[in-house]
C-alpha cells in the first residue's frame, strides 16, 4: 500500500489518493466523533478529526476535500494516535493526517498558520541533513531564523547551556554521505525543500 | 542475547540525564548497553510531517545498523524515537516491496530480525528487581506513559493502551506508591516543544494539574520528550495556569537509580529545571 | 465465422436461477436461443465431472447458476460450488479448455433482466471464441 | 421397452406463436420410447388433463413429458393427474417450453429446434425416472422448549393451549428471563414484573406444561417429529415435592454476601435462595460455590430450620429422558460485561454501570426499591450521562451489528430518572436513534420534549474520575465535533447486547447453525425467520438477535403456530427427493467406501454411519445412511462423494447424464 508513494493526484478524489497512500478508506468513518471527543487539540482546530474525514468523504463535491488539505488541522495533530486508539472502525486517523500534509506539502495548500510548525520541522531535517544527527543548539537557531520568533527561547538557552543540556558543536555521524544520499533520493517525495 | 542501545539525539543533548541515569542503572544492573555503530537521527515528527518516505528511511539505516552488528534487539528509551523504529520495523515487515525499495534508499538491507525494545520492556525483564532496591521510593507518584509507548496499540502491542500498569508495576516494586489518575496517556504536545509552546502549556498544564491534585509527589516518565515538555516547559506551564507548580518530573531510571541507591549526582538529577527535592528515602538531593 | 451457433448447456438450481428464467420468460424478455437449461435442487449438487461431460457430448459453453451467497435455500449448497468451482478452474486450464467457456453466476429468482443478460453475454463470447474443439480429445481423456 | 407419451401444450397462442407445435410434436415422436405424441391447445385444462389420462390407460404409457409452461406451475396438477390413473406421480415430468423458450425467442426454426430439444432432454429423463414413494414420518405430538424468558413463555403457553403437551427447560432457578429484571418497559412504561408474573403462574399451573427449572439440555438425538432429548435436572439441593417455598431457609442462611445475578450484582443474596420474590417454582435452591457446608462441612442450618425436611444436601444432578416432535429454542441473550471498556471505566469505577444494572436500580423491587441511587455511595444522582451503542456497531470492540434495543431502552431510562429524580439532569450520548416501531419514535420524542432529556450526538472518548465525579470526555458532533466535558455523578452505558453464554454449545447439541456472534441462524432472513435449518427445530426471540418484548413474543407465538401446524397430523408427509447411499447385495453390501465426505459436506446432519454385520454379529463395513427424515434434498453430497455411492432421487445421476447427452443431441454429432 505504501509502495506507491507518488500517486499522482490530478483527477483522482483526494479519498481515493488517502486510501491509496495509506489504506485508509475513509467511507469506513461513520461520523460518531469518539476520535473528536479524545483528540487533544480539537478545540484548537478548525475541522476536529471526524470533520476532516467527513470532508474526505464528500468526494465529488468541489471544494470541501481541499478544505481539508488548507486546514489547519493536519498541521497540529500531533500523531498521538489516541483517535487511531479509539476508533470504532479501526481507522488511522494519524496516517490520513500524514498523506494530507504530504499532499497539501505537494499542492502549495499549506495553511498560513502552520508557518511556525513547518519552519521547525525544516529546520529539524537540516540539522539532520547536515550533521546526521539533531544539533539542537544550531536547530534552535535556525528555526529563530526561519519563524522570526527571535526571542522566544533565547531566555531558556543559556539555561540549558549552563546545566549541559545543549552543546555548542554539533555531534555528527561518521557516514555523513550515506546520509546526504538517503536525503537526496527522498526528495522527490516529499516537499520541494529550500 | 545482544541488546544494542539507540540513545537518539535528545539523549545525546537535552535529556543527558536520561542517558547518565540509564547507563549508571545498567552499570549497576551488570548489563552492556553497546551504542547502535554510527547511529544517525530517527527523524522524528518533522521527517514524518515533511517526507514518508525519509520518515522510514531514517529508522531504516538505524535497524539495518543494528542488525548488522549482531543485535537481536535494540533498546529504545526515548519514545519518540521508540515509536519511529517500531512503526518502520512494522511498515517494512509489512510490506515487502515497500521494504525493498527503503532498503535501496538507505543502501543497508533491514531483514527483520532486530527488534525494538522500550525502557519499560528492558527494566520489566530484569529479574527480581527488588533485590537491587536499596532504599525503597516510598512516594505517591503518577505514573505517566504519554502517546507512543502504548500506541498504536496494534503495532506496538506492548500493555494495553488504556490505563497500562507496566510502569506502575515498576513503580510498585522500587517501593512507590502509583496513584490511580486519569492522564497517563493523554499527549503532552510531543513535538510542538519548540514551534507551540502554548499548545504545550495548555496540555502538559492538564497532565500536572491531575498529578497533583490526587497528591502525587512527583511524575514518573520514560521519555525525554515528555519530560522536556513538564520540566523545562515549566515557566509556560506555570503562566498559563496562573500558579506555580512545583511537582518534579523524575525519569524512571532516575527513580530506580534512586531507589538503588546511587547518588543523585551521577543520575543528572542536578540538570532539572524543576528543583527535585525529594530522593528515595528522603535522603535529600541536591537542589539546583 | 458469421453463422456459427454455439451450444450452451445452463446449470442452474431451482430455487433462485430457473426462477429468474422464468420470471424472463413472464416478463418476455428476449434473449439468444443457443441456452437450454437442465434444473438441479441446488448448485451445490452440481458435480464438475458433469461439465466436463458436456464439453465431450458437444457443448461450446456452459454456465453454472444458483442463488447468491447467504441466500442458497439449502443455505450452503453454493458456497460448495463456489469452492469446487475454483477447483475446477485449474483443471479446465490443465485440460486445455479456456475458462472462459464457463459462466459461473448468480441469479436469484428476481433478476429476470440478470438472466437475460447473462445468456446473451455469455453466447456473444462463446460465438467469439468459436466452436469447441476439444471434445473428441476429452472423450479420448475418458470423460464422458 | 419405455413407453413415454408427449403433451405438447400450445398455451393458447403462448406457446404456438413462436413454437411449431406441430413440428414439435411430429419430432417428438420420433425419439425412441415415445409411444404416443400429441399437440393440445390448453394442456391443464380439464379436457387437456383428461387426454393424458386416457392415452395413459389406453396406450399403457410408462412415463409422461408435458411440454407446456413451467413446472413451478403446473408439475403438481399434472402429476396429480398421472397419480389418478395409478402411474406413479414421480415418471411425470414437464419440459418448459413456454418460460425458457416461446416467451423469450423471436419466431422461427431455432426457437422450434430448441423446444425440440428441451422435449427430448426430459423423454430423455423420465425414461430414468423411477417409482417413488412419499416419505411418511410419524409425529410425537410434545414440544421442548429450551429457555423460559418471555419467548419461551409465550411459546409454552400457545402450544399448550393447542392441546398439545410442552417441556420447558430453563437453565436458572426461576423462569422469567431477563423480562423479569426490568423495571417499566418501553414503549408503554408498564411495569414489567406486573405483565410477566401472571404468564409465569400460568406457566406453573398449565396441565400440559411440565417445567424442569434449574435445568439444561444434555444432548438432542433424531429427526423432525421423533426427537429423543436428554435432560440434566441440577441438584437444587432439595426435595421439591417436599419444600412449600416458606422461605424460612433462605431468611435464615447466614452466608449472605453473595452479589446476586437478579439484582445484577447490585444486591447481596443468602447461600440458599431464590432469585426473586415472584420466582417461578418459588423454591429455593443450594448455591453450592458458596454455602458454608459444602465448603467447610459446617453449617446445615437450612436443614434444621425447614419445617419439612426438605434439604438434601447429597441430591445429585438427575437425568431425564424425554420424547419430542419438536423443539422450540428460546435461550434469549446476554450483555457485555467487564472490562470491556477500559476506556470508560467499566468494571473499574462503581458508578459506571450497564442498563440491566440500571433496571435494578429502577425497580421497585430492587436493591434500592426503586429510588435511583449510585452504587459507590448511595447518593442521588444529580446528572447521569447514558451513553448509547456502548459496544454496538463498534467493529474494534469485534461487534459490528446495532443491538436494536438500547436507543429505545436508553430513552426509557433518562425517561425514568427524570420521573424519580425532580431537578436531575439526563444526558444521552448517541449516535443515531433508532425507534423503528410502533409508538417508538413518540417515545423517543417524549423522552426529549416533555422530560427534557438532553441529546448529544457524539460518542464519547473516555471516562474519568475527577473529585468524586465521573468526567465524561465527549464531542457533540452537531456542532462541530467541540468537545465537551461533562461532570456526571452516574455514567449508565448501554452495553452490547450479546448471545448467551453456552450458545454455541447448545447449537451443536441441537445440530442449528449460528453465526459469526453466536445468535441462532434462522433458515431463511425474510421467509423462514422462525425455523432453523434442521426441521423441526424453532426460534423464538433473543437467542436468535437481539429484540425486544414484542418481537420477541411476536417470534414465539410463529414458532408456536410453527409446531402446533406440525402437531396436527399424526404423520408427515414429505417429497421423496432426497439422497440415498447404494446397497447392494452381498458380498458387496454398498459401494460406499466410509469415507464419509458426504457427512462432512450434509448442511443438515442427515447422513449417519450404519455398520453393516454378518449373521454372526462380526462388523462388515461401516456405509453412510440417509436420514429421510432429516434430508432435505439438496444434493450436496451427491457432488462430494468420490465413489458415486449416494445419489438423488430425482436428480439422479443417470438422469442428468441422460439429460445432457440428449440435449446436446450427441448421437448427431457423433455421427
Ligand atoms: C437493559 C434492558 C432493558 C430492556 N428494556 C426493555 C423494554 O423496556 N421493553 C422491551 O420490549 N424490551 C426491553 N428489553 C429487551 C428484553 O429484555 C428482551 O426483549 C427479552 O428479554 C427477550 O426475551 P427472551 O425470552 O428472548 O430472552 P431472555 O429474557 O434472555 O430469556 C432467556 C431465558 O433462557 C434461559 N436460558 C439461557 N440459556 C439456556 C440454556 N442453555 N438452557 C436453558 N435455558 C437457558 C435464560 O436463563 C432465560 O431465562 C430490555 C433489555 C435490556 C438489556
Ligand atoms: C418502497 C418499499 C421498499 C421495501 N423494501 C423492502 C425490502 O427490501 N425488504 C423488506 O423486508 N421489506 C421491504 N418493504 C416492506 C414490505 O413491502 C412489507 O414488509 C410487506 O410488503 C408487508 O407485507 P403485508 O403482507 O403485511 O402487506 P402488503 O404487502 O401491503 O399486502 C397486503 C395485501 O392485502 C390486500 N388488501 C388490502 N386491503 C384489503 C381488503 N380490505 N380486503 C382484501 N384484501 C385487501 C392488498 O391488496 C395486498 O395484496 C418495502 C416497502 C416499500 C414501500
Ligand atoms: S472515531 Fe473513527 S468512525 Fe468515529 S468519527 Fe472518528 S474516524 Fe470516524
Ligand atoms: S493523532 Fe492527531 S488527530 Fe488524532 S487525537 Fe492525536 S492530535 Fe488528534
Ligand atoms: S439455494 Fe441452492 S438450491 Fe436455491 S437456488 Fe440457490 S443454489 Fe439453488
Ligand atoms: S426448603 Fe424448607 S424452609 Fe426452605 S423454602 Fe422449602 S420448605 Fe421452606
Ligand atoms: S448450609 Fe449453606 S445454604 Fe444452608 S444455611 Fe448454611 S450456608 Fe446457608
Ligand atoms: S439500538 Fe441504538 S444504542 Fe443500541 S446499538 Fe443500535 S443504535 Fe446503538
Ligand atoms: S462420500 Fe460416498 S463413499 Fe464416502 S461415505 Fe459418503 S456415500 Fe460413502
Ligand atoms: S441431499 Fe443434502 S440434505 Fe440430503 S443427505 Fe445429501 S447433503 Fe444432506
Amino acid at each position: 500500500m505504501r509502495s506507491d508513494p507518488h500517486v499522482h493526484a490530478a483527477g483522482a478524489a483526494l479519498a481515493d489518493l488517502v486510501l491509496k497512500k495509506t489504506g485508509v478508506d475513509v467511507a469506513r468513518c461513520y461520523q460518531c466523533g469518539k476520535c473528536s471527543a479524545g483528540c487533544p487539540l480539537a478545540a484548537e482546530m478548525d475541522f476536529p478529526p471526524s470533520q476532516i474525514m467527513h470532508l474526505l468523504q464528500l468526494r465529488d463535491l468541489p471544494g470541501f476535500a481541499e478544505m481539508a488539505l488548507r486546514s489547519h488541522t493536519i498541521w497540529l495533530c500531533l500523531t498521538c494516535e489516541i483517535c487511531f486508539c479509539r476508533c470504532p472502525m479501526e481507522l488511522d486517523i494519524p496516517k490520513v493526517m500524514d498523506a494530507l500534509r504530504h499532499e497539501a506539502l505537494a499542492r502549495g495548500m499549506v495553511h498560513p498558520k502552520a508557518k511556525d510548525i513547518l519552519a521547525f520541522h525544516r529546520a529539524f531535517l537540516d540539522s539532520v541533513r547536515v550533521t546526521g544527527r539533531l544539533f539542537e543548539m544550531g536547530q534552535v537557531v535556525d528555526y529563530k531564523l526561519r519563524s522570526g520568533h527571535f526571542l522566544q527561547d533565547m531566555l531558556q538557552a543559556p539555561w540549558m547551556f549552563w546545566v549541559g543540556k545543549l552543546h555548542l558543536l554539533p555531534e555528527r555521524v561518521r557516514d555523513r554521505r550515506a546520509l546526504k544520499r538517503i536525503f537526496a533520493r527522498t526528495r522527490r517525495a516529499g516537499e520541494k525543500r529550500p | 542475547m545482544k541488546t544494542g542501545f539507540y540513545p537518539g539525539c535528545s539523549m545525546k543533548g537535552s535529556a543527558r540525564e536520561y542517558s547518565e541515569s540509564l547507563l549508571a542503572v545498567a552499570r549497576e544492573l551488570n548489563r552492556e548497553l553497546p551504542e547502535v555503530p554510527d547511529w544517525n537521527c530517527c527523524g522524528a515528527t518533522a521527517a514524518h510531517n515533511l517526507d514518508p518516505d525519509l520518515a522510514l528511511a531514517l529508522p531504516a539505516r538505524i535497524l539495518a545498523a543494528a542488525e548488522k552488528d549482531g543485535m537481536d534487539e535494540v533498546l529504545v528509551p526515548c519514545a519518540a524515537c521508540y515509536s519511529r523504529l517500531k512503526v518502520t520495523r512494522h511498515e517494512l515487515l509489512e510490506d515487502e516491496q515497500l521494504r525493498q525499495r527503503i532498503s535501496g534508499l538507505v543502501e543497508a538491507d533491514y531483514r527483520g530480525s532486530t527488534e525494538v525494545l522500550n525502557i519499560l520492556e528492558w527494566l520489566s525483564r530484569v529479574p527480581e528487581l527488588e533485590k537491587h532496591v536499596k532504599k525503597p521510593f516510598q512516594r505517591k507518584v503518577a505514573c505517566y506513559y504519554g502517546c507512543l509507548l502504548v500506541r498504536p496499540a496494534g503495532i506496538v502491542k506492548f500493555d494495553r493502551p488504556e490505563d497500562p500498569q507496566t510502569m506502575d508495576l515498576l513503580m510498585r516494586k522500587l517501593g512507590a506508591e502509583p496513584i490511580d489518575w486519569a492522564f497517563k496517556t493523554e499527549c503532552c504536545g510531543a513535538g510542538f516543544s519548540v514551534s507551540r509552546t502554548d499548545l504545550v502549556a495548555k496540555l502538559s498544564g492538564h497532565i500536572l494539574e491531575d498529578a497533583v491534585s490526587r497528591g502525587a509527589e512527583a511524575v514518573i516518565v520514560a521519555c525525554p520528550m515528555c519530560h522536556l515538555n513538564l520540566d523545562m516547559r515549566r515557566p509556560n506551564i506555570e503562566k498559563r495556569a496562573g500558579k506555580k507548580i512545583s511537582i518534579p518530573v523524575i525519569y524512571i531510571t532516575q527513580a530506580l537509580g534512586l531507589a538503588m541507591g546511587l547518588p543523585a549526582k551521577k543520575l543528572g538529577l542536578q540538570r532539572h529545571k524543576v528543583a527535585v527535592k525529594i530522593s528515595a528515602a528522603n535522603a535529600a538531593a541536591k537542589d539546583i | 465465422m458469421p453463422d456459427f451457433q454455439p451450444k450452451i448447456v445452463a446449470f442452474v438450481c431451482n430455487w433462485c436461477t430457473y426462477a429468474g428464467a422464468d420470471l424472463t420468460g413472464t416478463s418476455r424478455m428476449k434473449y439468444s436461443p443457443q441456452v437450454s437449461i437442465i434444473r438441479f435442487p441446488c448448485t451445490g449438487r452440481i458435480d464438475f465431472m458433469l461439465l466436463l461431460k458436456a464439453f465431450a457430448s458437444g457443448a461450446d459453453g456452459i454456465i453454472v447458476s444458483g442463488c447468491h451467497p447467504n441466500d442458497c435455500h439449502y443455505s450452503s449448497g453454493n458456497f460448495h460450488a463456489r469452492r469446487r468451482w475454483i477447483i475446477f478452474r485449474g483443471l479446465l486450464d490443465f485440460l486445455g479448455i479456456d475458462v472462459r467457456r464457463v459462466q459461473f453466476s448468480w441469479v436469484s429468482a428476481a433478476e429476470g433482466a440478470k438472466w437475460a443478460q447473462l445468456v446473451n453475454e455469455t453466447s456473444e463470447r462463446i460465438r467469439e471464441l468459436g466452436p469447441f474443439a476439444g471434445y473428441q480429445r476429452l472423450r479420448g481423456l475418458g470423460v464422458g | 421397452m419405455a413407453r413415454i407419451g408427449v403433451f405438447i401444450c400450445h398455451c393458447g397462442e403462448n406457446i404456438s406463436a413462436t413454437v411449431d407445435v406441430k413440428q414439435v410434436a411430429a419430432a417428438a415422436a420420433r425419439i425412441p420410447g415415445v409411444a404416443h405424441s400429441v399437440e393440445y391447445k390448453y394442456m391443464c385444462s380439464d379436457p387437456g388433463q383428461q387426454l393424458v389420462k386416457d392415452a395413459i390407460r389406453e396406450k399403457g404409457l410408462t412415463g409422461v413429458v408435458v411440454a407446456a409452461c413451467s413446472p413451478r406451475m403446473h408439475e403438481p396438477t399434472f402429476r396429480r393427474a398421472c397419480a389418478e390413473t395409478g402411474l406413479n406421480p414421480f415418471l411425470c415430468e414437464m419440459a418448459n417450453i413456454r418460460e425458457h423458450c416461446s416467451w423469450v425467442h423471436e419466431k422461427g426454426d431455432a426457437t422450434t429446434e430448441k423446444a425440440i430439444d428441451i422435449v427430448r432432454t426430459l423423454v430423455a429423463k423420465v425414461k430414468k425416472n423411477k417409482a417413488l414413494q412419499p416419505i411418511q414420518v410419524p409425529v410425537t405430538k410434545v414440544a421442548l422448549v429450551i429457555g423460559g424468558g418471555i419467548a419461551g413463555i409465550q411459546a409454552s403457553l400457545d402450544i399448550a393451549n393447542a392441546g398439545h403437551r410442552v417441556i420447558l427447560v430453563e437453565r436458572e432457578p426461576s423462569i422469567g428471563g431477563h423480562m423479569s429484571q426490568l423495571s417499566e418497559t418501553f414503549p408503554t412504561l408498564d411495569c414489567s414484573q406486573c405483565i410477566l408474573t401472571p404468564r409465569m403462574v400460568e406457566v406453573a399451573q398449565h396441565p400440559n406444561i411440565t417445567l424442569y427449572s434449574y435445568a439444561e439440555l444434555e444432548s438432542l438425538d433424531g429427526f423432525i417429529g421423533n426427537f429423543k432429548a436428554r435432560i440434566r435436572r441440577k441438584a437444587r439441593s432439595l426435595d421439591e415435592t417436599l419444600c412449600t417455598g416458606c422461605g424460612l431457609c433462605t431468611q435464615k442462611c447466614p452466608t449472605r454476601k453473595i452479589p446476586g445475578e437478579f439484582d445484577a450484582g447490585l444486591g447481596l443474596r443468602p447461600a440458599i435462595y431464590v432469585p426473586f420474590p415472584q420466582a417461578v417454582p418459588n423454591k429455593p435452591v443450594i448455591d453450592r460455590e458458596h454455602c458454608t457446608y459444602y465448603r467447610t462441612g459446617k453449617c446445615r442450618l437450612c436443614e434444621k430450620i425447614c419445617p419439612t425436611q426438605a434439604i438434601r444436601f447429597d441430591q445429585l444432578d438427575e437425568i431425564v429422558e424425554v420424547e419430542v416432535g419438536a423443539v422450540v429454542v428460546a435461550t434469549g441473550f446476554d450483555i457485555k460485561h467487564g472490562d470491556f471498556f477500559p476506556e470508560y471505566g467499566y468494571g473499574k469505577y462503581p458508578d459506571v454501570i450497564d442498563g440491566l444494572q440500571f433496571e435494578r436500580l429502577a425497580s421497585a423491587s430492587g436493591p434500592t426499591l426503586g429510588e435511583i441511587r449510585r452504587p459507590s455511595d448511595g447518593k442521588v444522582p444529580e446528572t447521569v450521562v447514558f451513553v448509547a451503542c456502548a459496544g454496538s456497531r463498534d467493529p474494534a470492540k469485534g461487534i459490528e451489528y446495532c443491538s436494536k434495543i438500547c436507543c429505545m431502552y436508553t430513552a426509557k431510562h433518562a425517561m425514568l430518572y427524570r420521573h424519580k429524580v425532580h431537578g436531575g439532569k439526563p444526558y444521552v450520548f448517541y449516535m443515531d436513534i433508532r425507534a423503528g416501531g410502533k409508538m417508538y419514535e413518540e417515545f423517543v420524542r417524549r423522552a426529549m420534549e416533555e422530560d427534557g432529556v438532553q441529546y448529544v450526538r457524539g460518542r464519547i472518548s473516555r471516562v474519568f474520575e475527577r473529585d468524586g465525579k465521573l468526567v465524561v470526555k465527549g464531542a457533540d458532533t452537531l456542532l462541530g465535533a467541540r468537545p465537551m466535558e461533562i461532570e456526571a455523578d452516574l455514567v449508565v452505558l448501554a452495553t452490547a447486547a450479546v448471545a448467551q453464554p453456552g450458545a454455541e454449545e447448545l447449537a451443536q447439541k441441537l445440530h442449528v447453525s449460528y453465526d459469526a456472534h453466536r445468535f441462532f441462524s434462522e433458515a431463511h432472513p425474510k421467509l423462514r425467520p422462525v425455523e432453523t435449518n434442521t426441521a423441526g427445530i424453532f426460534l423464538a426471540g433473543a437467542c436468535q438477535a437481539p429484540k425486544d418484548i414484542p418481537e420477541s413474543v411476536a417470534q414465539a407465538s410463529g414458532a408456536a403456530a410453527k409446531v402446533a401446524a406440525l402437531f396436527s397430523r399424526s404423520e408427515l408427509v414429505r417429497e421423496p427427493l432426497i439422497a440415498v447411499v447404494d446397497r447392494q447385495p452381498p458380498p458387496v453390501y454398498s459401494s460406499c467406501v466410509g469415507c464419509f465426505l458426504c457427512q462432512s459436506a450434509c448442511p443438515y446432519q442427515a447422513i449417519e454411519k450404519e455398520e453393516i454385520r454378518g449373521r454372526d454379529g462380526q462388523l462388515i463395513k461401516t456405509v453412510a445412511r440417509v436420514n429421510p427424515g432429516l434430508c432435505q434434498g439438496c444434493g450436496t453430497c451427491v457432488a462430494f462423494c468420490r465413489t458415486k455411492s449416494i445419489d438423488i432421487q430425482g436428480f439422479s445421476h443417470e438422469q442428468v447424464h441422460a439429460e445432457v447427452l440428449a440435449l446436446l443431441n450427441r448421437g448427431e454429432r457423433d455421427a
